[in-house]
């Protein structure tokens, strides 16, 4: 009966941004970065934890929509376990997807949710949002991206 | 149009002077609540423009030949046509700018660098939006002017006794408040406003971005200082807006942008500036923006700001009652006297997805701060969803606002 | 439009998208030789705009429903056609103005007081538009800023040797002169002045206002660090320019004016501004001008630069062989390198007097001073009548104006 | 053979803008006024002398345009010997004229050459020109009118 709202809004999205997995500081972490959308007021600050060269867990706190929310948690999973580089990878084909449509790696399946966003412009921020705040952190800047202080 | 034989308000008939109403949404009847943020264009503004384009256009003002003398008479018809709309003496009080925000810029750079003095102090509320707050901001950092807050009521409302409180010093110089806000569709009590500035010493600018939309605005009988309005919330292109002002505080205040038109002669040495309200307008103006404007202020003229009025109040109760009965939706702002603006806000719910699913039903709103970020702190919300109202607005649309939201609210469960 | 096949200038074909060029003056053709003071509009503009109004407009950037985004991607467009137009490495380089003369009024402003020191000095030239000089003034009066002039040749060219000297004791800071001349025709050799501001340290911005419209421009190649453009000279609609710049200036440079859009967030104590460009764009920015000047932009690269200068090239000869057959006529200005205006007297009659017996006669040209008044100073006239060219205009036109004149002259025995 | 241009440059337009009568600075004069036009450059300094409480000469020197060359000559002849009152009417008669291309008093036939300018828009300035400074002259300002000083 919602099929004109569940094409955006899948079921993953729906639940994640209710009840993401990963929405909180992490205790102990190494890299952390902020991100905020300025035209809507949306928030996001990424934690990450490595362990052997590798991110062992990211978690964040966030305020924004469901999507934006539902994009940090898939993050969280997706990038759980893997290194910086192959993270910043992932990361890549977020931004891709979003543009396209499509996710060419199988093994981000997982974020195949996400891909609707394609065909709603204006949405695309809301779901990349956490994706720069992970660059940031991995880049080590630690500050809020491209903010300028007055 | 001849105000005498103004027929009864018809919005169907109104719709057809609109094009884009008859467009389609994802299949959907095109349901267009984001007026506030931009309204749509009526047939005549788009005619005059057209007009301009194709059969009379050149560069104003300097021009000796025909195509110059029309098109300059044609662009100037917009001074008079504001004068009247606001009810101003004449033209030379009307200075035609970009917008509203560059209306408030203007009087911030050359009103508040120019005249007032370091140490005074400009009152705004909380409820502004950010084009009458930035430049506050920016000319308490760059001048020493202290920036005061007027608060406001829960109900949305500006907070009289706290107004007046700010003013009790005689520090302040320049007041300036919304005439309507953009959130909460408040409309504010400008002539106490005015009146209050006055008593202790300070001038007043109101911010007319809304209320010169919904209801008749009399520059005079405010005795405000200084009225700012943007043409594309009225009707109008993009790209122009106007401000208002005294003509002793026009003649007194230092010219802002430099450029052609706005000069009396130029030496390299010594440059005099035009008298206003030219002093305040440098370069190629906005023509076809003007002659659009023109037509935009005849054609609401022509419906009458009564019929306007009593529309949109009819809409906006309407939408209250509708709302009112959505469990889990909010409304946020609950003042006495107020405009066609409707914020929300649903539980368990953030208003970009309210907004997006709206729109996948057909339905335009606006979701986030509204450019009202402090407002959003004050009342407590990161941010909400608006359905705003023009003439071309009709209950049925109210209603399937209404539908709508009642499945967004089915969705999330 | 392919670039690949383009095919052969033919200015009557041009003159059929512009559905003004149709117009009788006084029972005569339209001979419209004023397109340096502001270009008429091809179809494919007027058709972009009406389509925005009529079919898919609403506010942009902040709005998350259907019209919104298309609105908001059909005027971003703007930002990449001017990137491209201008070859600007992305359109992040672009800040979207209401007109040349704002653009330049923001780099006073902005990189002025923000950015010079009281103490250095600006260098302009003795023929720059007024828009190109009473910002530095009052930058100069507000700032301690020493304004500098380069000089110019009897013929009309900057006097490099002259621009040279200013800059020997390294106290300029900001370089800010035409890239083409509005009065005289002349290009100034841009590279050159770009080179030896940067030998002395000093920052170049160049007024593009006209260049633009005649000739290819490479923002990179120059290396220059500002570039201004407007619009309505550039076959789009008024009420729209914009400002190249380098991104470390901008992203070094504060903000100008206030309001929606250019933040980041706001707080009543601290604001924080969004990046560059839209740091400098405050408020509703002019939507439907950005898409009308897509198109124009669209239009004059589907033409191609090299057929437009080509046949400017050949007008302007043809005027200059034509007027200085008439006797008493007189040109003003001799560059070398010149783009397609000319301007001239007419002993024992006045300018105004020659474009309005001009106009009587179907003949629209400009007079006066041009907003230059000190140009006029150092050539020693009070005004000049200015003949200016478009794509669409002729040599039947040239022609037109030649036989005018010679008519003028004789009345005037 | 020039009838196209003649209707607004008539014969008294031509030969009094090319050499007026009364074109000098008044060696004695007791009260005086400049106008310009900043659209376009032009100046005029009026210059006045009474006696017996009636504008016994008027002289100018001017930059400018046939029409205002030709108008304040007209005007040097047109309030000679009035009154400073009847001189202020006139006045008002010419800017009526201007706009509505006719003017009634018939002891002003004199100025009826200039009417033609109310179907030139854009040179109605020119042809007042001179009149605004003679209004600024009488109203003993004697200050540019309305210019502002930087
Ligand atoms: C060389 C030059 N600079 C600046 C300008 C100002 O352009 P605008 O009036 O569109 O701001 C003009 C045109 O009037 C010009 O010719
Ligand atoms: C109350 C209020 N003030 C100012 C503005 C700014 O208007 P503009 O963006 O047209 O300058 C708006 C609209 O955005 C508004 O609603």
């Amino acid at each position: 009966m919602f099929e004109d709202l569940r094409n955006l809004y899948q079921d993953t999205i729906m639940q994640r941004g209710k009840s993401p997995k990963h929405g909180s500081r992490l205790a102990v972490f190494d890299a952390q970065a902020k991100g905020d959308n300025p035209m809507c007021g949306d928030r996001v600050h990424v934690f990450l934890r490595h362990e052997g060269g590798r991110v062992a867990e990211l978690g964040f706190e966030a305020r924004g929509c469901a999507i934006s929310i539902a994009s940090a948690d898939l993050m969280a999973e997706a990038v759980a376990g893997q290194s910086d580089a192959r993270a910043l990878e992932i990361a890549d084909a977020v931004f891709a997807m979003v543009r396209t449509g499509d996710i060419t790696d199988p093994s981000l399946d997982l974020l195949r949710p996400l891909a609707a966003v394609s065909e709603a412009k204006s949405r695309i921020k809301c779901a990349t949002l956490p994706w720069g705040a992970l660059q940031s952190a991995l880049a080590g800047s630690g500050a809020e991206k491209g903010s300028v202080e007055a | 149009m001849n105000a005498l034989i103004k027929p009864a308000f018809d919005v169907a008939r109104i719709r057809q002077d609109f094009p884009i109403l008859g467009e389609k949404i994802r299949g959907k009847d095109l349901v267009f609540l984001d007026s506030a943020a931009s309204a749509q264009k009526p047939r005549v503004v788009i005619d005059a423009m057209v007009h301009a384009m194709e059969r009379q256009y050149a560069n104003v003002h300097r021009g000796l030949h025909w195509m110059s003398e029309r098109t300059t008479e044609a662009y100037e018809e917009v001074r008079d046509a504001l004068a009247g709309l606001l009810n101003a003496p004449d033209r030379s009080h009307i200075v035609i700018t970009h917008s509203s925000t560059e209306a408030m810029n203007l009087v911030a750079h050359s009103y508040g660098r120019g005249i007032l003095k370091p140490g005074q102090a400009v009152v705004i509320s909380a409820m502004e939006h950010h084009a009458n707050l930035v430049p506050w901001q920016m000319l308490r950092d760059a001048h020493g002017i202290e920036l005061r807050i007027a608060p406001i009521t829960d109900a949305g409302e500006l907070d009289m006794a706290g107004y007046e409180a700010l003013l009790q010093d005689r520090k302040v110089g320049l007041v300036s408040i919304t005439h309507m806000s953009n959130v909460l569709g408040t409309y504010t009590p400008a002539e106490r406003i005015v009146q209050l500035a006055h008593r202790y010493g300070a001038k007043a600018m109101l911010d007319g971005s809304q209320a010169v939309v919904h209801r008749a605005v009399d520059v005079q009988a405010l005795d405000v200082d200084f009225y700012a309005i943007t043409g594309h919330k009225l009707y109008g292109p993009t790209g122009i807006g106007a401000l208002y002002a005294k003509r002793e505080l026009l003649d007194a205040m230092p010219p802002w942008m430099g450029g052609g038109d706005m000069i009396r002669s130029v030496s390299f040495e010594v440059t005099t500036w035009n008298d206003a309200p030219y002093k305040f307008e440098a370069g190629t103006p906005a023509i076809l923006e003007g002659i659009g404007l023109k037509a935009a202020i005849d054609y609401v003229q022509g419906i009458g700001f009564e019929a306007i009025a009593a529309h949109e109040r009819q809409l906006t109760e309407h939408a209250l009652s509708c709302l009112a009965e959505i469990d889990g939706v909010t409304v946020i702002g609950h003042a006495q006297d107020r405009g066609g603006v409707v914020s929300f806000t649903m539980d368990g719910a953030h208003a970009h997805d309210v907004a997006t699913l709206l729109d996948r039903q057909g339905v335009a709103v606006r979701a986030g701060h509204h450019c009202a970020e402090p407002l959003m702190r004050r009342l407590g919300v990161d941010s909400t969803s608006r359905a705003s109202f023009g003439i071309y607005s009709t209950m049925e649309e109210v209603d399937a606002l209404a539908a709508a939201l009642v499945r967004i609210r089915e969705f999330f469960r």
